[in-house]
């Protein structure tokens, strides 16, 4: 199928152009090319999603088709719904990035849009590849475009290390993905997912080299996820991040690693370490729950609005981990359906920081107390998005939610419920609680739980489209809503995750060119359990907001008691990059040692 | 002795690794990162490695010679231009990080923020 | 495993301690371009030709001007008191 | 955090990291024995499929081609990324600026240096199928050429030859190509990036088909974008010593 390769490399193409020609051409000219490349692209991904109804799309780079049965040679990808599903949910957030970011006026903002395709182009690639070392290259693209992206224009003078700790920690995230392949090389001398995976299955060995090489790619990839020991620099990238590139940050980007260790996983090593699913699933979770909580605390400790909404980003990774963690098809197609949800509304959230800024050239939440009065549409789409985020019934990430949650309710995991319901009650709270303040001008303009320092923040600047800016916030917090009330997107989500999890089929379409098996016919039901939780984390969301705003009001001793116990989490995200890369590295070694051991005994 | 050059790699890695915490400049801690990649370049090399094979240019050998493995040579070149590249970024960051702060240690930068 | 390979490897290994045991900068480039070319020789002796020269060109052109730049820059902002 | 409790979470972390990176690489195949089979597939089909020498620059440019393309493609981010980074700092175009050796001896071998860098970097690019070298080594030295002017000639002439004007447009090129030579093929009825030129004679400087090309426009991005980012750092450092730094 000729369309593969066009979705990502006709905005490359564009990109290298605007970079070619773009200083001699107005700016508009940039923005116009950017915008249609990326339309072009999300027909594409239209198309393939479309198309990968009922079968896998294989696409062989170079003419290097090997004949069925025979050794790949050659760069190849699968194209599954998930994939085209995720590559299709990335154009739309960059479509509506570019927009938002509409006629800039800075002297090299064509050098931003064209650096902001490659962004998109590389994640795309990414989701659609079926070749590990593919997986790398498009991952490290990834990377060094959001690196730059963070750091330009940056939106706050200090703190700027936030993207040196950034394309640090991620850099070292990718060695260590790099690390793992080359001990998948040595062992199967392949490169291709689904014959990596057919070879470890057939050579039955579950060594140490599998489960480093395992827990290697993971972690690496974990990092990219955001998730608890390997978080910390999301929340600084976030700060300094413009925020449509935020909004691709937290949309799509931390979920690019969620996505990544669940298809690693399901490709490579679920043959062989099959019969280790349970301690897996364990580990995994724990990773998923102590970050899901951590998040939503945090998220309650934040003035500065782009640091709140990245905790919450870390909270709702960790719910996502959660959800791949049980290792069923169905928990992921729920993973799947609320990162959908989760992407639009965090979207229209970042944006409508971005229009504060904008307006009044500061996101500090106790600075801005009731300056968002002048800004209704901007206050409709904080309230829509943070109601998305709430998973109120049949709304936002409702159907992710019940899914989830269903699945581990019948596997015995009657608490992650519990966990889920505490990550989203926390971190929707902050979100609700910071826009009580801004918008409403509710509450006191005093808070003894959040952190004293306001950042740095530039002036405000004249923008004439602020409208523009406001209407897209507006119309991504409608589509965070719309898409959980579209039930239908569910079962699509569970059917496209049976095949995502079916590793036998997989290879056979890739390396044998057989069909692909229909998944078994799904029909998803609302469970009473599940609108009951949702029941609980929209009316709990609401009420701890709405009290938090009178957080000074509380009596002494409880919020003395709050601020020490969050003492020394403030403490521990200290912004020291050595800090970052030693948490990382402690992380690596308690994950990789735990699945290790998990895997063939203690050593 | 067989793993020795794995061991090398590993070594490497770690000794990167302690270099990045303990730094107290950033550029050293750039050049650092670039030591931990190194040792990705080595893993790779000795993984393709055959004793007595010669390297996979068939100028002046004959195709039927024993030859070390060509792909992960490939995928080497890769990794260090990805190096070369990540590396002049992380200098620009740390430069705009100088430049903004007037400081290159990453301690006193984190003391800034409070 | 042959004895130049055995040489080369110990070399690289003590190569990269001293880079990181070097504090000040201007030395640490300067064993920085010295761990490169060992590295090099190690790929010869792996038999890699191809990864040599690009480990050559790097180690002798793009990180050497890169770095002294980077170095220069922040040095001669401290002393010409730009900030 | 004290240094104290971050030495301790770094030591207990690395012991970890050490012991599972050593459980993993003692259960590879030993050294020396590597068991294949993708790289002696391709070191048996690379001369009777593609008629090219050099198997690693086969597999760079031909079988794993497309991999490279991401590669060009991170150079080019990682160059634009220099250049927005850099230039974001200074305060006004610097190519006013006149600043290099004055003795005219210098200056002729300084030339004469610059050439014969460039004639090399021609060589190191054009035999790539052949011997060992290609597109990125190739590149590397040619942008090596450029920095030999800066050095012995004034910044001036650097500035015309090298300065972002002429180095980033060429790496945008390069790059572009890239793509664009992959699109070609797509659009030929090819597969994307197919080598769908005649291979010629093993062994030939125009042996490797339309990988060949491909070759000279990794060359072009390679130089162009090594070009970009030492003409950032040198023209930051120009800047610094005439004070045109800072807002």
């Amino acid at each position: 199928m000729t369309i593969v390769p066009i979705v990502v490399a006709a905005p490359l193409l564009t990109a290298a152009l605007i970079a070619l020609a773009g200083k001699w051409l107005p700016h508009v000219v940039a923005d116009a090319a950017g915008l249609a490349v990326t339309g072009l692209s999300l027909a594409l991904a239209s198309v393939l999603l479309a198309r990968t109804s009922a079968r896998l799309i294989t696409y062989w780079f170079g003419g290097w088709r090997p004949r069925a049965g025979s050794f790949p040679v050659g760069i190849g990808w699968a194209v599954d719904r998930l994939g085209a599903g995720f590559a299709l949910l990335v154009t739309c957030l960059l479509f509506a990035a570019l927009a938002y970011s509409w006629r800039t006026m800075t002297e090299e903002h064509y050098l931003f849009v064209a650096l902001l395709i490659v962004f998109g182009a590389a994640m795309a690639g990414f989701v659609l590849s079926g070749d590990i070392f593919n997986m790398f290259v498009f991952f490290e693209l990834m990377s060094v475009a959001a690196f730059v992206l963070t750091a330009y224009q940056a939106e706050e003078a200090s703190p700027l290390q936030g993207a040196f700790n950034f394309a640090v920690s991620n850099t070292l995230g990718a060695f260590l993905v790099l690390t793992g392949i080359a001990l998948l090389y040595g062992r199967t001398g392949r490169l291709n997912l689904a014959a990596i995976g057919q070879t470890l299955t057939n050579q039955g060995r579950h060594d140490g080299l599998v489960a480093a090489a395992f827990a290697l790619i993971t972690c690496g990839f974990l990092v990219k996820a955001a998730l608890v020991p390997f978080h910390f620099w999301l929340a600084d990238a976030h700060a300094t991040a413009p925020a449509p590139v935020c909004v691709l940050f937290s949309g799509v980007m931390v979920e690019v690693g969620i996505f990544a260790v669940a298809r690693i996983y399901w490709t490579v090593f679920d043959g062989v370490l099959g019969e280790f699913q349970s301690p897996i699933r364990d580990v995994l979770l724990g990773v998923g729950v102590v970050t899901a909580v951590l998040g939503a605390v945090m998220a309650g400790a934040q003035r500065h609005l782009k640091r709140l909404l990245a905790y919450s980003t870390i909270a709702h990774a960790g719910c996502f981990m959660i959800g791949v963690a049980l290792l069923t098809p169905d928990a992921l197609g729920g993973v799947a359906a609320y990162i959908v949800a989760h992407a639009f509304a965090k979207g229209a959230l970042f944006l409508c920081g971005g229009v504060l800024l904008t307006r009044f050239g500061e996101v500090d939440e106790l600075l801005l107390h009731g300056s968002g009065r002048a800004l209704p549409v901007s206050a409709i789409a904080w309230f829509a998005g943070a109601l998305a985020l709430a998973s109120p019934p049949f709304l936002g990430t409702f159907t992710g939610h019940a899914l989830i949650d269903d699945t581990a309710s019948t596997m015995g995991y009657w608490w992650v419920p519990v966990v889920l319901a505490f990550a989203t009650i926390g971190s929707t709270a902050a979100i609700v609680r910071a826009g009580l303040r801004v918008y409403a001008g509710a509450g006191d303009p005093d808070d003894p739980l959040l952190a004293d320092e306001p950042g740095e923040a530039p002036p405000p600047q004249e923008r004439a489209s602020l409208g523009l800016m406001q209407a897209i916030a507006l119309v991504l917090a409608l589509a965070g809503l719309g898409v959980g009330a579209w039930t239908g997107l569910a079962t699509r989500a569970v059917e496209a995750a049976y095949t995502f999890t079916d590793r036998i089929s997989y290879a056979a379409v890739v390396l044998d060119h057989r069909a692909l098996p229909p998944p078994p016919p799904e029909t998803w039901h609302t469970t009473a359990a599940s609108v009951a939780w949702a029941v609980v984390t929209l009316v709990g969301s609401a009420a701890v907001g709405a009290a938090s705003v009178y957080r000074n009001r509380f009596p002494e001793p409880l919020t003395r008691a709050l601020g020490a116990a969050l003492a020394p989490l403030h403490a521990v995200h200290s912004g020291n990059i050595g800090d970052y890369v030693a948490w990382l590295v402690l992380g690596t070694g308690i994950v990789g040692g735990l699945l290790a051991v998990s895997v063939h005994g203690v050593l | 002795m067989t793993i020795l050059p794995y061991l090398l790699a590993v070594w490497i890695f770690l000794v990167g690794l302690v270099g990045i915490v303990t730094s107290r400049n950033l550029i050293h801690l750039t050049v650092c990162v670039s030591i931990c990649q190194s040792a990705t370049y080595i893993l790779l090399l000795a993984i393709g490695y055959k004793s007595h094979g010669t390297a996979p240019v068939f100028a002046d050998i004959p195709t039927s010679r024993k030859v070390v493995d060509p792909v992960v040579q490939s995928l080497t070149l890769t990794d260090i231009v990805v190096a070369v590249a990540v590396s002049a970024l992380l200098l620009a960051l740390a430069l705009k990080v100088f430049e903004a702060e007037g400081s290159l240690d990453p301690a006193e930068i984190a003391e800034l923020k409070g | 495993m042959e004895p130049l390979q055995i040489v080369a490897m110990l070399y690289v290994a003590l190569g990269a301690l001293c880079v990181v045991l070097a504090r000040d900068v201007v030395r640490q480039a300067l064993v920085f371009s010295l761990y490169g070319f060992s590295l090099v020789v190690l790929f010869v002796v792996f038999q890699a030709p191809d990864v040599a020269l690009s480990a050559l060109v790097v180690s002798g052109i793009a990180y050497p001007l890169v770095l002294v730049g980077a170095i220069a820059r922040c040095h001669g902002q401290r002393k010409g008191g730009g900030k | 955090m004290t240094t104290r409790v971050r030495l301790a979470v770094f030591s207990s972390g690395l012991v970890l990291v050490a012991a599972l990176l050593v459980d993993g690489v003692s259960n590879l195949p030993p050294f020396g024995r590597y068991a294949g089979p993708y790289g002696d597939i391709v070191a048996r089909l690379v001369e009777p499929q593609r008629h090219m020498a050099n198997a690693v620059t086969a597999v760079v440019f031909d079988y794993r081609g497309f991999d490279t393309m991401g590669e060009e493609l991170i150079l080019f981010a990682a160059a634009s990324a220099v250049a927005l980074l850099l230039r974001e700092m200074r305060d006004h175009d610097t190519s006013d600026l006149v600043e290099g050796i004055r003795s005219d001896a210098l200056r002729g071998v300084g030339a004469l240096a610059a050439i014969v860098t460039f004639v090399l970097a021609l060589q190191v690019v054009a035999h790539g199928f052949i011997t060992p070298g290609g597109g990125f080594q190739g590149g590397v030295v040619l942008s090596a050429a450029f920095a030999l002017v800066f050095l012995t000639n004034e910044y001036r002439a650097y500035n015309r030859l090298a300065s972002s004007s002429f180095a980033e447009p060429v790496e945008a090129l390069g790059a572009g190509g890239y793509v664009f030579l992959g699109l070609l093929a797509l659009a030929l009825g090819f597969g994307f990036l197919e080598n769908f030129l005649p291979f010629g004679v093993t062994g030939r400087l125009r042996s490797g088909g339309s990988a060949a090309i491909v070759n000279w426009s990794s060359a072009l991005a390679v130089s162009g974008g090594f070009a970009l980012i030492f003409s950032e750092y040198l023209q930051e450092n120009v800047a610094v010593r005439h004070g045109r730094v800072g807002k």
